[in-house]
């Protein structure tokens, strides 16, 4: 910020943060609890702009609108439970609430020994960081160093991540999929059956969407492609393309979704991303540099090795997009239709 | 530009507290969906053009910036309605009574 | 309070954390687990970048612009890009956690009728 | 070629995992195949690397990933992947394990999971790939990240199981998530201090600079805390007894005999690498503390396993125990107590994975392991029935298995410690063992049934098929094995792979 | 132009506050909704108010913009639950 240190800006949104996370678990109402947990994490994309991390800020932004707010309506919606009872048991509960305290207390004993908010010479932000920071346009000419440092720096991590994502789909498609049609799964009776598709029905929010979805994907594509230069990348494009999907099946019908993306073409896809990324890799090996080391790649690629590395990333970023494109719509349909893959949200 | 700005942003602001007060102090849902809806797009839109010109007289405004920020603008304006039609349906459909001056609001 | 302020990010960083973990071990509601496990990792997430931030800096995404160039960066005007990407991958992480976790309450739910932990342990030593 | 071989190790699972998935769709039989061969170069690379590791002279081999080596006063900027002696071992071990066990779950899948089994062995190769890579790595965050995916891929392998294993799967995801998460704040705690994450660079600075600080001893009760959650450690056990018990056989004899050992492995790699066996003697109330648990942990998880009648619950309590057995051996802080610890890690992953296995082959061919429906089990399954006996034997500790050795040596750390009870506890379990084994001996064998009764002279053979059996053989045999070249395991590579321990 | 648009952000910040009230008090889910979305879209606002004060809005337009798209799934996906619902309040299993 400006002029003011950090503080005298955040604290309000943190503590704002504070009163909305205690809120969402303290609603009885599971779907209001849900529906405050968005609010949260709308906050929480603000509190880490204002504390300059951008990216994680628009990571946050895709994720909390786009999706994980989603996927719990979705699970409240086909177990059709909307409140939590008052369980009794109060002695476990005091008996958790000392621990959680306990902890606290543990955690605080530690207050004195940290380095004040936002100083720039403490260790974290002056031993390894600064190499980053200086030398991420000459190694890859990006100027995004986030960019860099995912892809490239600490590239492993970012593959593994890809995989955890990757891992995600199939743990959900193998723990919901119910694959015989005779299935005694029916819709809660809060739930009335669903309606026909009725094209008269909800004309505004069809309209909408169907104006609002090729603007996400474009801009999706653009983010995918731009993560260089501005805040974005695979992650955030790709849970921006999967949100659209997501838009599309919540206003129009969730069968038209799951007719056009069947199990097989969302499972291959997703492992195309991972493998992707990881025989980008192995294609270094292949030219006699070490895994991940895009630098290698400069006989195939155009420019210089520190091109090869930034058109490197880039490669590894669109296998990412698509691992978590295809992984976010995979995840909502199952969720959204409990693994019965005919109706649902 | 400098004051254009301000008046855009001060004129959004006044706006969403009204939203903000509709939304505290009227007695039913349709009534603070009415101040949600109206209040809370037309804010936005209002500050969102005083950012236009705040960063024009910054300096570094460029077209793509200016036109982006239309964007926003644009899909506020289509989003937001959206989801008021959306919710208004809901409550309608739901059964929520509207008030009346008896405060039978049951 | 002059001691406290400088240092208020991690007092929210620890009761946001705690609360999680209390809703973690208390709430009988799977959802509500799920959300609190949500919230914990927010926690977490809030206290790596509160560590990255600096005073007074830019983002990390270089501009030409009057305090840096782009071949000689001033490092203390940009933020700390390290931390970031950790927590970028912390929050996938914990997107792909909390789809699976509700897959699994959803399956609980179809056997048990119910989403209460004490519920479904009588239902299942009955 | 050579030099990359680290990488293949986990990047061979993974791959292996990807086809599989890929392969489902278009050629089904093929995903098993793709997935055996992904193991086996793992196997084969860290086969290879214990002997470049023995020719080498610095006795660590260190592969930049990305290529980002050292940059001087910034330390090591990239993620490094590191193998030494200690994690050689248990790469290897976990490699082998995992090689047996897909072979062994072939047929158990098939048939347990008629109809299902289109990702199993893309989740088995992925759980196996982070397994490898919490082992590997040499970068606490990536740890996080490996855990994870381990931690993801059981959750799916558990609930393979169908039944009550959805829930036990949801405890372990809540019980599972926090320990990841406080082990990523307790990294965070010490990454506040260092501003590094690489293990090597970490141990250059907190035994030295670091001794005093207030957050790094936070950041380390954090991560210890965290990785007891994971290996189900006493306080925080609830959840493994149900989550194996209630797993299909492929995904339990995979799991219990890997996952949690791995997790130890990480305690003592962040106790003894990162920080120091000094800094641990420093903190003199936790190692109390985590002494004392251990205890508990072993006796608990004894007594338990004496009231159940499942046979697969008892292995399940079985394996909490054997938990306090590895962790009170890291927590004496000695030198015979650091070797039996390690030592046990291998040893009790053979063991584990012989039990799951027998309990594999039983339920196999008889559906269940009720404790009194196994009557007469010598004379339907003999040699499976001899591999439980030997297995059994082990787990008591008898002389020539491997069990033994290590109960040795982690009762010779007790005894130099001073920690009576953790000895005491050590000897009370083995006596209850002994109480079960020949409670099975009794059912087993003494308990003949009436062939007459079913109108059969003899009891008919029965054994399971050798897809089956082979493996177990070969674990159960590795066992007696591990016990003859104990001496060459403990000189060669365990003592080279601890620190020096100051004297007591 | 700096004090004013930190000043400008504050009021946001503190007319969200009256909001959240709705959000805490709200009797039913759908004011909280209602709510929720006025406090969505004031993000935006938010977002780019702080592009203005880190002087690097051709970064932060991009998020905005990000968000300005996603906000209203929320909203859709819990108008699309209620529609299928029978009632607003829990009358069914409770549990």
């Amino acid at each position: 910020m400006a002029d003011l240190p950090i503080w005298h800006y955040d604290t309000l949104f943190l503590t704002l943060a504070l009163l909305f996370g205690i809120t969402a678990l303290a609603m009885q109402n599971l779907m209001g609890a849900a529906i405050v947990f968005g609010a949260y994490s709308f906050l929480m994309c603000l509190i880490w702009t204002t504390m300059g991390a951008v990216d994680v800020a628009f990571t946050e932004a895709a994720v909390g609108a786009g999706v994980s707010t989603v996927f719990i309506f979705a699970t409240i919606y086909n177990t059709g439970v909307s409140a939590t009872p008052n369980s009794p048991r109060i002695a476990f509960k005091i008996f958790a609430g000392l621990i959680a305290f306990g902890t606290g207390a543990f955690l605080l004993s530690a207050l004195p020994d940290f380095p004040d908010w936002g100083d720039p010479k403490s260790p974290v932000n002056s031993t390894i960081a600064p190499y980053y920071i200086a030398n991420s346009i000459t190694d890859a000419h990006v100027p995004n160093i986030v960019t860099t440092v995912l892809a490239d720096y600490r590239g492993f991590d970012t593959l593994l991540e890809t995989t955890v994502v990757f891992i995600a789909c199939i743990a959900i498609y193998s723990i919901l999929r119910i694959d015989n049609a005779k299935s005694k799964v029916t819709e809660p009776d809060i739930i009335t059956s669903p309606p026909a598709y009725d094209p008269t029905d909800s004309l505004i929010i069809r309209q909408a969407s169907r104006i609002m979805v090729p603007f996400m994907q474009l801009f999706a594509l653009y983010v995918i492609a731009h993560g260089h230069y501005s805040p974005g990348g695979g992650f955030q494009g790709g849970v921006i393309l999967g949100a659209s999907i997501i838009l599309l099946s919540i206003s129009f019908d969730l069968k038209h979704v799951l007719q056009q993306w069947t199990e097989k073409k969302i499972m291959i896809l997703t492992a195309l991303g991972v493998l992707i990324y990881a025989m980008v890799g192995l294609a270094c090996i292949l030219m006699d540099g070490v895994y991940l080391d895009y630098a290698a790649l400069d006989s195939v690629l155009p420019g210089d090795e520190a091109y090869a590395r930034s058109h490197g990333i880039l490669l590894v970023e669109i296998g990412v997009g698509i691992t978590v494109m295809f992984s976010m719509i995979g995840i909502y349909i199952n969720l959204a239709s409990n693994g019965r893959f005919d109706r649902g949200l | 530009m400098e004051y254009i700005a301000y008046f855009f942003i001060v004129v959004g602001l006044i706006f969403f507290l009204g939203t903000s007060i509709g939304l505290l102090r009227f007695p039913d849902f349709y009534t603070r969906m009415h101040a949600a809806g109206k209040g809370d797009t037309l804010s936005t839109v209002l500050i969102l053009v005083g950012c236009i010109f705040a960063v024009g007289n910054q300096g570094d405004l460029n077209w793509i910036l200016a036109l982006k920020i239309l964007l926003i603008i644009n899909f506020v304006f289509i989003g937001s309605p959206t989801a008021t039609h959306a919710m208004m349906d809901v409550g309608e459909r739901a059964g929520a009574k509207p008030w009346n001056k008896k405060g039978e609001n049951k | 309070m002059e001691d406290i302020i400088p240092k208020f990010n991690y007092i929210v960083v620890v009761v946001l954390m705690m609360t999680g973990l209390w809703s973690m071990l208390a709430q009988g509601n799977l959802i509500k687990k799920c959300i609190g496990m949500a919230i914990f990792q927010t926690g977490i997430i809030l206290f790596f970048i509160s560590i990255g931030a600096k005073n007074d800096a830019l983002i990390p995404i270089l501009t030409e612009g009057a305090n840096h160039t782009f071949d000689n960066p001033n490092i203390d005007k940009v933020t700390n890009p390290l931390t970031q990407i950790l927590m970028l991958t912390a929050i996938v992480v914990g997107v792909a956690t909390l789809g699976v976790g509700l897959a699994l309450a959803q399956k609980v739910y179809q056997q048990h009728d119910s989403f209460d932990e004490d519920e479904i342990l009588n239902n299942q030593t009955k | 070629m050579i030099k990359h071989l680290p990488i293949f190790i986990v990047l061979a699972p993974l791959l292996g995992a990807v086809f599989a998935a890929l392969t489902s769709w278009y050629r089904p039989k093929l995903s098993f195949p793709v997935v055996l061969s992904g193991l086996f170069i793992s196997f084969l690379s860290s086969f290879c690397l214990i002997f470049k590791l023995l020719n080498s002279e610095s006795g660590i081999i260190h592969y930049q990933l990305g290529g980002w080596g050292d940059k001087g006063e910034y330390g090591i900027v990239g993620i490094q992947i590191t193998v030494d002696y200690l994690n050689s071992l248990i790469l290897t071990a976990v490699t082998i394990i995992s090689l047996l066990t897909a072979i062994f779950s072939s047929q158990s899948v098939n048939r347990e999971l008629a109809g299902q089994q289109r990702y199993f062995f893309a989740l088995f190769s992925l759980l196996v790939t982070g397994l490898l890579g919490i082992t590997i790595t040499g970068d606490i965050f990536n740890l996080y990240v490996f855990m994870e995916i381990a931690a993801l891929s059981s959750y799916a392998l558990i609930a393979y199981g169908k039944g009550r294993s959805y829930m036990a799967s949801f405890n372990y995801l809540i019980m599972g998530t926090m320990g990841a998460c406080l082990y990523l704040l307790g990294v965070g705690f010490v990454f506040v201090k260092t501003g590094t994450l690489n293990i090597e660079n970490l141990s250059l600075l907190i035994p030295q600079t670091l001794q005093a600080s207030q957050a790094v001893f936070v950041g380390f009760v954090l991560i210890i805390v965290g990785a007891w959650a994971k290996m189900a450690f006493f306080p925080m056990h609830g959840w493994l007894p149900n989550a194996y018990t209630y797993a299909p056989t492929a995904s339990g004899a995979l799991l219990a005999p890997l996952a949690t050992k791995v997790s130890v492995y990480a305690m003592i790699r962040i106790m003894i690498t990162v920080y120091s066996i000094d800094y641990v003697l420093k903190s003199p109330n936790i190692q109390t503390a985590a002494l004392l648990l251990s205890s508990i942990s072993i006796l608990v998880g004894s007594f338990f396993s004496l009231t159940q009648t499942n046979l697969r619950k008892i292995a399940c309590y079985f394996i909490v125990s054997e938990i306090g057995y590895m962790v009170g051996g890291a927590w004496l802080a000695n030198d015979p107590g650091l070797k039996g610890a390690v030592y046990h890690i291998i040893a009790d992953a053979a063991m584990t994975s012989a039990l799951f296995m027998v309990i594999g082959c039983i339920l196999f061919r008889t559906g269940q392991v009720e404790l009194k429906k196994l009557d007469g089990l010598f004379y339907k399954m003999p040699i499976t029935f001899i591999a439980l006996v030997i297995t059994m034997a082990a787990l008591i500790g008898v002389p020539p298995t491997c069990g033994f050795f290590s109960k040795f040596y982690l009762i010779q750390g007790a005894a130099q410690a001073g920690t009576w009870h953790f000895a005491g506890a050590l000897l009370i379990s083995s006596l209850i063992k002994a109480v079960i084994l020949f409670r099975i001996i009794e059912i087993g064998y003494n308990k003949v049934p009436n062939p007459a009764k079913e109108g059969n002279k003899t009891i008919p053979r029965d054994e399971a098929p050798l897809s089956m059996l082979i493996p177990t053989l070969i674990v159960t045999l590795s066992l007696i094995a591990l016990g003859i070249f104990t001496d060459t395991l403990i000189t060669d590579f365990i003592a080279k792979a601890l620190p020096e321990i100051p004297a007591p | 132009m700096n004090s004013f648009i930190t000043i400008a952000g504050v009021t946001l910040i503190g007319l969200m506050l009256l909001v959240l009230i709705r959000v805490i008090k709200g009797p039913t889910v759908i004011d909280r909704l209602v709510a929720v979305n006025v406090i969505g879209t004031k993000s935006i606002v938010l977002l780019l108010f702080s592009g203005i004060l880190f002087g690097q809005l051709d970064m932060f337009v991009d998020i905005a913009l990000g968000y300005g798209l996603l906000n209203f799934i929320v909203s859709i996906a819990a108008s699309r639950y209620y529609q299928h619902r029978k009632s607003l309040e829990q009358k069914g299993k409770t549990s």
